[in-house]
């Protein structure tokens, strides 16, 4: 048994979901769907660990899906990179899943459960797949598995807000745009190498950096892969969609979707477009760089004045995006480790904040301005995980997000770039602004409507919350473990390491 | 476990114990009195053994590879945690006193957070390296943000988002930028005596770096970035005698000393005048802050800027680049910290026993109160650095590191300062003890504090004195800086 | 010497026991403490006691030669006159400091080391204060503060000599210096001020006057003759002080004609003796540091019976302006009796100290050749009698009869006068006594200097007497200026509008400013961030309709442009 | 000296002070009188060389009565000067507290 599992890792990762995911609409109508989907989510945290242990103990692990050796038949390739992806997707799916049971049944009807489970597991599904696989059109078709579930996972927010569904509907349009550019993106690439098998593509495209079409599919993959992380200005979709989704959804949404499109853009950029990428004289650096500062100047700028706090969030995350995309334009290693970590960092960070917001929710209804007064009082355990959460987002030290933020910035001096410094820094006090008015409204203001007596969270609420806040600050104390593995993977996309 | 992890683990300890005892302020306080005196027991003996030549380390963690949280022990840093332990016993006392005839809210509170800005004091004092100076540098800063804002009204959040904005901005924007710019350049982010920058940057470089870790230490208060200082006096006063006169802009200017001497290198300052910009601005920074404390008229926010003038006294000696000023820089830790903590107890006694807050509203109080302003006179004094006080001491050396450093410029920046600091120090003690009150005012007898508020007061005047008579208390870990 | 401590700390530790004392005991106690710091220092040996190491710096915390024995002494009969004098006093602050002053300066005179002595010139400034805060008014604070504030100055000063000097590898030791280099010449300045050089001057006049009664007899003896014993340790034929010590004998005449306050009055008469004494150590022969210091030991005494003098008459009428004065000899007669002894020991009536002093400075000034000196000296000799042999007791005591009639002074301050009086004559009488403490001995063309002579008497007797001759006529003939209820400008009134214009300085347009700095860092610039931040969200928000539709929109033209880019570059 | 021409009432046992007396002051100017005369007088001994003879080590010193007169003159121009320099110099008691 043990032996079957170690062998089949991989494919044991994209698989057990995806039969979860249909088994979900068939196991029950009341809790059932959820303890499968907690039951799935926990098992593959589990593979992915393991996983991501081999990986970093036996370098990368190719599987081949039936025995068809690449590249004709689909293969699965596991490299630091995507292992520790893999490991953040699954560990937030599972934290993300003890919640949702309580939080689904407050904000869903349990007509619908069994759907939102499946659709649950099934964008998990996706997003794992995309993550796993080392096939460019595989990509594509688990991306939209992941996006058609994530429209769905969004639209269910209808039952508490009507406007759930134009939020869905934006996202869907947008969503489709990035997916087809990527498709178009691909396709221009298979015409020129006539492969599909991403080791293969780069090794092909190696001799044709400065070639016409592999430039077009290089520029629909950029616009592409940046609709898919929000990176501005492409990132309209994002505020509503994170706003009015079920709680539970912006969580997983916010810590794992964009970090696997993330994942998309390390993958295509360094590993397939490599010299497309790195050499020329006037590079997609520069932009990716000017787009991040101004991603992360600019979104906290609006978050400041947001009046709803899941969209004050969401705008946080568009923010925190320009880091990890930033990290990315510096391609050095300590830059493009920052944004690695950041990935996780944020992912932990970012779910926390939603969990707890979540936890809001479901007690007050709502997370407004109003809902939020006085609640340090209220809800203090909950108000405590979002003050934590806050100072990570913030980059204060002792939380994951210092870490990154170190990262970041070694990567900007080391490449000379000191207004990007000055920007990454610039950004940590604006975020600063809109936290710190999160805790003045918390501590500092009398609730609202003092008659209504409000309890903290339920334990199933706030267990899975303070997992992942406490894991900010754990990692933020002792970040040897996602530095290294950050590291690890910043070096083999770069090269240093095959 | 290492006595320097012990010296951490105590207030730690000691905050999550206050927490428990929340319900029985007797219990919460003898907790606080415990953890006080224990802390600076074990403060004390790793004095001893500093003196003794010792050096020990203690590795807490690697946070990232390459960059640990760690703690060492050397004569300067034993100064400013000497001085923050030894404080803190008696700070409790006049807290118990100030808190309780104050009724004030939150006590519980307040005395964590105090424990943990303490832990924090002794992090820094302690550290071994720039990453984990930072660290508890922050901790410091959020341990000490619901202290100043403790009265909840929109004055003191005010004063809290002016706290947080300027420390954090100055400490993220500069201070970490320097760190990591410092650890990009030499690989190392360790203290070293002689520096880590010297010879490995170029003189421009390292005096970019410099300014950047001046100005990043925001808790210096060099302006323009002082201005949370005297927004912060709408703390408790405890909070303002130990934090603010002690424990967090102490923080501050120890950590520009530490900079100059373990990072930048005194002597590669020296050689290449690196502070001079530095130098310009704390010069300026003394004198206007002593023109703009003779304006104030409420007590607290003259010793505020007092105090910001004070400290850079201290950022000079780190920036001119002289081992005379360094130890004079390292004395006026201990020397100023004596002084200004009896002022602000004093403010304090006076707001406890008759809710005065306005020097204007103090004339004639001597007779009421002539304990405490006695005591008042006395720090006073010794901030202006005459003898037989122990400001007089680190002025001495401080002064003649400017001549040392060729800075005579500077020299004249701490006369004149002395000579300022009578104009709006002196007045308050003769006003109250030498001018007739108004009619009606304290005609009720001697109206003293609780003797809890009382008690510190005159035992820092003590030490004041003290200090003057046997230098050799602070000058003996002055001389031993490398 | 009886008790194995610096002399300086007898006194001091006994004015920290004062508080604890009431009453008789109190009284008895502070009578007993400066006997007691006087017989011990009598018998102290000449030589370096008492060193201490700090900082590597050996301080000598004292420091006994002819000089500093002979103004040690005189500062311990100072201190005992002055307790005796007041003893009827009943303010705590005044006795302790008191007492502490005298002890800071007789730490000044036999401090060793440049840091031990800055430690008592600052203690001088810090004790002697109170004495003129113990007023305990207005208009007394306000003079404190304007004391302190250029006592502390002058230490500043230095302490700023001391540290040039230490930078540039000077001893600590206190020995003479030449003036010239940048520590000397900061030293010179700060003793300057304690010694109250012209421009220097205005916080004597400022101060003295305004002290207790009991208070300023204790201010005349020690800070100024500390400054005086400083100069003569350091500063000996220092040509400068020729010429300073010639303007401070001279012009104060001028004020003190003029002037109604008859305390300042002495003030000015002080400066006036300060600058024969500052002269003499100009001159720099044995026989001129010898006058200057023989004098400055007479001066304390009938400088202080003077100001006794006055102060008792203060203390019963309450005021000690001309013009309210008069007459008083008829039911003060003891006091007026000792301030005649005072008027004619400062004018140098022979049998009387100043005549066996003063006259030193002016033979050491003829023996040098100093003839300008000379006649200047000799005019300020006359300009002395007019103010102090004449006015004072002449204004107080007789001229027109005020109508006022004081009880005699109480009995201590009457003893304390008793024997000041008594000191100026034996003195005056005696002189080989005082000769005989003196650093050097004197001489004058070989031979032992003799202030007795037919010569010597005879001609001052003319000086003097025909100078009463002119006072005489003048107020006959009308011409003598009348007492007016004035104040005259001096160069504390300058000091004093500078002091305002300073004050308004900073609390007029620099306050503004930093008001103005202060809104802008507070409340503008966030102000701005948060207007920016209401733009940006506004923005976000008027994209709201179409953003679908913008967003495709932005992802071509994003598509375009990097194909375009791509292209150019590729 | 000044003029007593307000002569004071006696005081209540009829004594009278010293100088409310115009018979002893008269006196007391008369010998302050004899006693300058005296001291001119040592001049002339030593003009005709009798019994005092003048130690001098100026010229102008040698001058008989130089003394005298330079004590009178001295006081006299200083007397003068002050008159003038109160014109410049004084103010109102009121002065300090404008």
């Amino acid at each position: 048994m043990i032996d079957f599992v170690q062998k089949h890792l991989p494919i044991l990762i994209v698989v057990l979901p995806l039969l979860a995911g249909l088994g979900a609409l068939f196991v029950g109508r009341r809790h059932q769907p959820w303890m499968l989907a907690l039951a799935t989510t926990w098992t593959v945290f589990g593979l992915t660990i393991a996983l991501l242990t081999r990986v970093l103990r036996d370098g990368t692990v190719e599987y081949a899906i039936g025995g068809w050796a690449p590249p004709w038949g689909i293969a699965l390739r596991v490299d630091a990179v995507n292992a520790f992806i893999l490991l953040i997707v699954a560990g937030i799916a599972a934290v993300t899943t003890v919640f949702a049971r309580r939080s689904i049944a407050a904000e869903v009807p349990d007509y619908r459960w069994r759907f939102f489970y499946s659709a649950w597991l099934l964008c998990f599904t996706g997003l794992l797949g995309i993550t796993i696989t080392g096939d460019a059109f595989n990509l594509y078709v688990l991306l939209e598995i992941s996006s058609l579930s994530t429209y769905t996972l969004i639209a269910l927010g209808m039952g508490k807000d009507r406007r759930a569904l134009t939020a869905a509907f934006r996202y869907l349009v947008l969503g489709t745009v990035g997916a087809t550019f990527i498709l178009l993106g691909i396709g221009h690439l298979y015409m020129m190498t006539g492969t599909l098998n991403m080791a293969d593509l780069a090794v092909r495209l190696h001799d044709l950096h400065d070639n016409r079409v592999v430039l077009t599919a290089f520029a629909f993959m950029t616009v592409g892969l940046g609709l898919k992380v929000a990176l501005f200005p492409l990132h309209m979709w994002l505020p509503n969609a994170y706003t009015y989704a079920p709680s539970v959804v912006t969580a997983f949404l916010a810590a794992t979707a964009t970090k696997v499109g993330a994942y998309m853009a390390y993958r295509f950029m360094f590993t397939i477009f490599g010299r497309t990428f790195t050499e020329g004289q006037f590079t997609v650096d520069i932009f990716l760089i000017t787009f991040s500062c101004i991603a992360i100047v600019f979104a906290s700028f609006v978050a400041i004045r947001q009046n709803h706090i899941k969209r004050l969030l969401a705008y946080s995350s568009v923010a925190q995006i320009g880091y990890i995309v930033l990290g990315m334009g510096l391609h050095n290693p300590d830059g493009l480790t920052g944004s690695i970590v950041h990935v996780f960092n944020h992912a932990i960070t970012k779910g926390g904040l939603f969990l707890a917001l979540g936890a809001i929710v479901y007690r007050l209804g709502d997370v407004t301005v109003g809902e939020f007064q006085g609640i340090g009082r209220r809800m203090p355990l909950t108000a405590a995980a979002i003050v934590v959460g806050g100072l990570s987002l913030v980059g204060v030290p002792l939380t994951a997000g210092f870490i990154s933020k170190w990262y970041l910035i070694q990567g900007c001096i080391e490449s000379g770039r000191w207004v990007v410094a000055i920007v990454v820094l610039g950004g940590s006090v604006l975020a600063v602004v809109y936290v710190w008015r999160l805790v003045e409204l918390a501590y500092f203001t009398a609730p609202s409507q003092p008659e209504v007596e409000v309890r903290e969270a339920p334990l199933s609420l706030l267990i899975p919350t303070w997992l992942l806040i406490g894991a900010t600050v754990w990692f933020g104390i002792d970040a040897t473990f996602t530095a290294s593995t950050a590291r690890t993977a910043a070096e083999t996309l770069l090269g240093v390491i095959p | 476990m290492s006595p320097l992890v012990i010296a951490l683990v105590i207030p730690a300890a000691g905050a999550l114990l206050i927490g428990l005892a929340g319900r029985w302020p007797n219990l919460r306080e003898t907790v606080t009195m415990v953890t006080a005196g224990t802390l600076f027991a074990v403060v004390a003996s790793l004095a001893a053994d500093v003196l003794g030549g010792g050096r020990p380390t203690a590795s807490l963690v690697e946070v990232v590879p390459g960059i640990e949280l760690a703690l060492a022990a050397e004569p300067l840093g034993m100064i400013y945690a000497l001085v923050a332990g030894f404080l803190w016993i008696f700070n409790s006392i006049y807290s118990f006193g100030y808190m309780r005839t104050g009724n004030e809210k939150k006590q519980t509170r307040f005395y964590i957070c105090f424990a943990i800005a303490i832990g924090s004091a002794l992090g820094i004092a302690f550290s071994a390296n720039l990453f984990t100076l930072f660290v508890f540098y922050e901790v410091m800063t959020f341990s000490t943000f619901p202290l100043v804002t403790h009265k909840g009204t929109p004055a003191a959040v005010r004063a809290g988002r002016i706290y947080l904005g300027i420390l954090l901005f100055t400490s993220t924007c500069l201070l970490l930028l320097a760190i990591i710019w410092t650890y990009v350049a030499t690989g190392t982010v360790d203290f070293k005596a002689g520096g880590i920058l010297a010879g490995v940057v170029t003189p421009g470089v390292a005096a970019t770096l410099f300014v950047l870790f001046i100005l990043g230490t925001g808790k210096c208060a060099v302006m323009p970035f002082h201005f949370w200082l005297p927004n912060a006096m709408v703390a408790p006063t405890p909070v303002s005698a130990l934090l603010h006169a002690v424990a967090v802009v102490k923080a501050g200017v120890f950590i520009a000393l530490k900079i100059a001497v373990f990072v930048v290198g005194v002597d590669f300052i020296a050689a290449h005048d690196l502070g001079t910009v530095l130098c310009w601005m704390a010069g300026a920074t003394v004198i206007i802050a002593s023109l703009v404390a003779m304006t104030r008229d409420n007590l607290k926010a003259l010793l505020a800027y007092s105090t910001v003038g004070q400290l850079s006294y201290i950022v000079l000696a780190a920036c001119m680049g002289s081992r005379l000023a360094i130890e004079g820089g390292a004395m006026h830790i201990a020397m100023h910290a004596f002084g200004k903590i009896t002022l602000f107890f004093c403010a304090g006694a006076i707001y406890v026993a008759h809710h005065k807050t306005e020097i204007s509203q103090m004339k004639g109080i001597g007779r009421t109160m002539p304990v405490t302003l006695f005591c008042f006179a006395i720090g006073s004094l010794s901030i202006i650095g005459l003898p037989p006080f122990g400001g007089a001491w680190s002025k001495w050396f401080l002064a003649l590191g400017a001549l040392e450093s060729e800075h005579v410029a500077l020299l004249v920046v701490f006369l004149v300062s002395s000579f300022l600091n009578v104009a709006y120090l002196m007045p308050i003690v003769i006003r109250a003890f030498f001018v007739a009150p108004d009619e009606g005012t304290w005609d009720k007898g001697v109206q003293e504090a609780p003797i809890a508020c009382l008690l510190p007061i005159v035992v820092t005047s003590i030490g004041c004195v003290a200090l003057f008579l046997f230098p050799d208390l602070v000058y003996s870990f002055a001389s031993r800086i490398p | 010497m009886i008790v194995d401590l610096p002399p300086a700390l007898l006194l001091i530790a006994g004015a920290l026991v004062v508080p604890f004392l009431r009453g008789p005991l109190r009284a008895a106690w502070m009578v007993g403490v400066a006997v007691a710091a006087l017989v011990n220092f009598v018998g102290v040996e000449h030589g370096t006691h008492w060193q201490v190491g700090v900082f590597g710096y050996t301080l000598e915390l004292g420091r006994v030669d002819k000089l500093g024995y002979l103004f040690g002494l005189l500062f311990h009969i100072a201190a005992l006159l002055a307790v005796i004098y007041s003893l009827h006093v009943k303010d705590t602050v005044q006795q302790v400091a008191a007492l502490a002053y005298a002890g800071s300066a007789i730490g000044a005179v036999t401090a060793g080391d440049w840091i031990t002595l800055f430690v008592w010139w600052e203690l001088l400034a810090l004790t002697s204060v109170f004495l003129v805060w113990a007023g305990r008014s207005e208009k007394t604070y306000a003079a404190g503060v304007r004391y302190l504030l250029v006592n502390i100055a002058s230490g500043l000063l230095l302490l700023a000599g001391i540290l040039f000097r230490t930078n540039d590898g000077g001893s600590l030791s206190i020995e003479p210096m030449l003036l010239g280099d940048t520590a000397s010449v900061l030293i010179f300045l700060a003793i300057g001020i304690k010694c109250a050089f012209p421009l220097a001057h205005g916080w004597v006049i400022d101060a003295y006057p305004r002290a207790t009664p009991t208070g300023t007899v204790f201010l005349s003896a020690f800070t100024t003759k500390a400054a005086v014993y400083l100069l003569a340790r350091v500063f000996p034929g220092a040509e400068p002080l020729i010429w300073i010590g010639l303007v401070m004998a001279s012009f104060p005449i001028f004020y003190a004609v003029i002037e109604n306050d008859l305390r300042r009055v002495l003030s000015y008469s002080m400066i006036n003796q300060v600058g024969f004494m500052v002269v003499g150590i100009g001159i720099g022969t044995p026989l001129a540091i010898d006058g200057a210091v023989a004098h400055a030991f007479a001066d304390v005494i009938f400088k202080g019976l003077l100001f006794m003098a006055m102060g008792a008459v203060l203390m019963r009428t309450g005021t000690a302006n001309g013009t309210d004065l008069g007459g008083l000899y008829k039911s003060m007669p003891w006091t007026t009796g000792f301030c005649l002894v005072g008027a004619a020991s400062i004018s140098a009536f022979p049998l009387f100290s100043a005549f066996v002093t003063k006259s030193m400075i002016l033979s050491a000034a003829l023996a040098e050749h100093h003839y300008l000196v000379w006649w200047v000296l000799l005019f300020a000799s006359a300009g002395v009698l007019e103010h102090a042999g004449i006015k004072i007791p002449y204004f107080a005591f007789f001229a027109h009869d005020s109508g006022k009639r004081p009880k005699e002074a109480p009995w201590n301050m009457l003893v304390a006068m008793a024997i000041g009086s008594v000191l100026c004559i034996v003195i005056g009488s005696f002189p080989s006594l005082l000769y005989g403490l003196l650093p050097y001995e004197p001489m004058l063309h070989g031979h032992a200097y003799t202030p007795y002579d037919a010569t010597h008497v005879v001609t001052q007797m003319q000086l003097l007497l025909f100078a009463i001759l002119a006072v005489w006529w003048l107020m006959k003939a009308g011409i003598y200026p009348p007492e007016e209820r004035k104040i005259n400008l001096d160069v504390d009134r300058l000091y004093r509008a500078l002091a305002r214009g300073f004050w308004w300085i900073v609390t007029v347009p620099l306050a503004h400013l930093g008001k103005a700095i202060d809104s802008a860092v507070l409340e503008r610039i966030p102000a701005r961030v948060v207007a920016f931040a209401g733009f940006a969200h506004a923005e976000e928000r008027a994209h709201r309709g179409w953003v679908t539709g913008a967003s495709v929109l932005i992802a071509l033209i994003l598509l375009v442009g990097y194909l375009l880019v791509y292209y150019l570059s590729g | 000296m000044h003029s007593n021409d307000h002569t004071p009432p006696p005081n209540d046992d009829g004594t009278r002070h010293f100088f409310d007396d115009p018979v002893k002051t008269r006196w007391f100017f008369r010998i302050f009188f004899v006693l300058c005369a005296v001291a001119l007088a040592f001049d002339v001994l030593d003009l005709i060389g009798v019994g005092y003879h003048k130690e001098t080590h100026l010229g102008a010193e040698k001058v008989p009565g130089f003394y005298g007169i330079y004590g009178f003159a001295g006081i006299v121009a200083l007397v003068i000067v002050a008159k003038g320099l109160r014109k410049v110099v004084a103010r109102d008691e009121a002065y300090d507290d404008r």
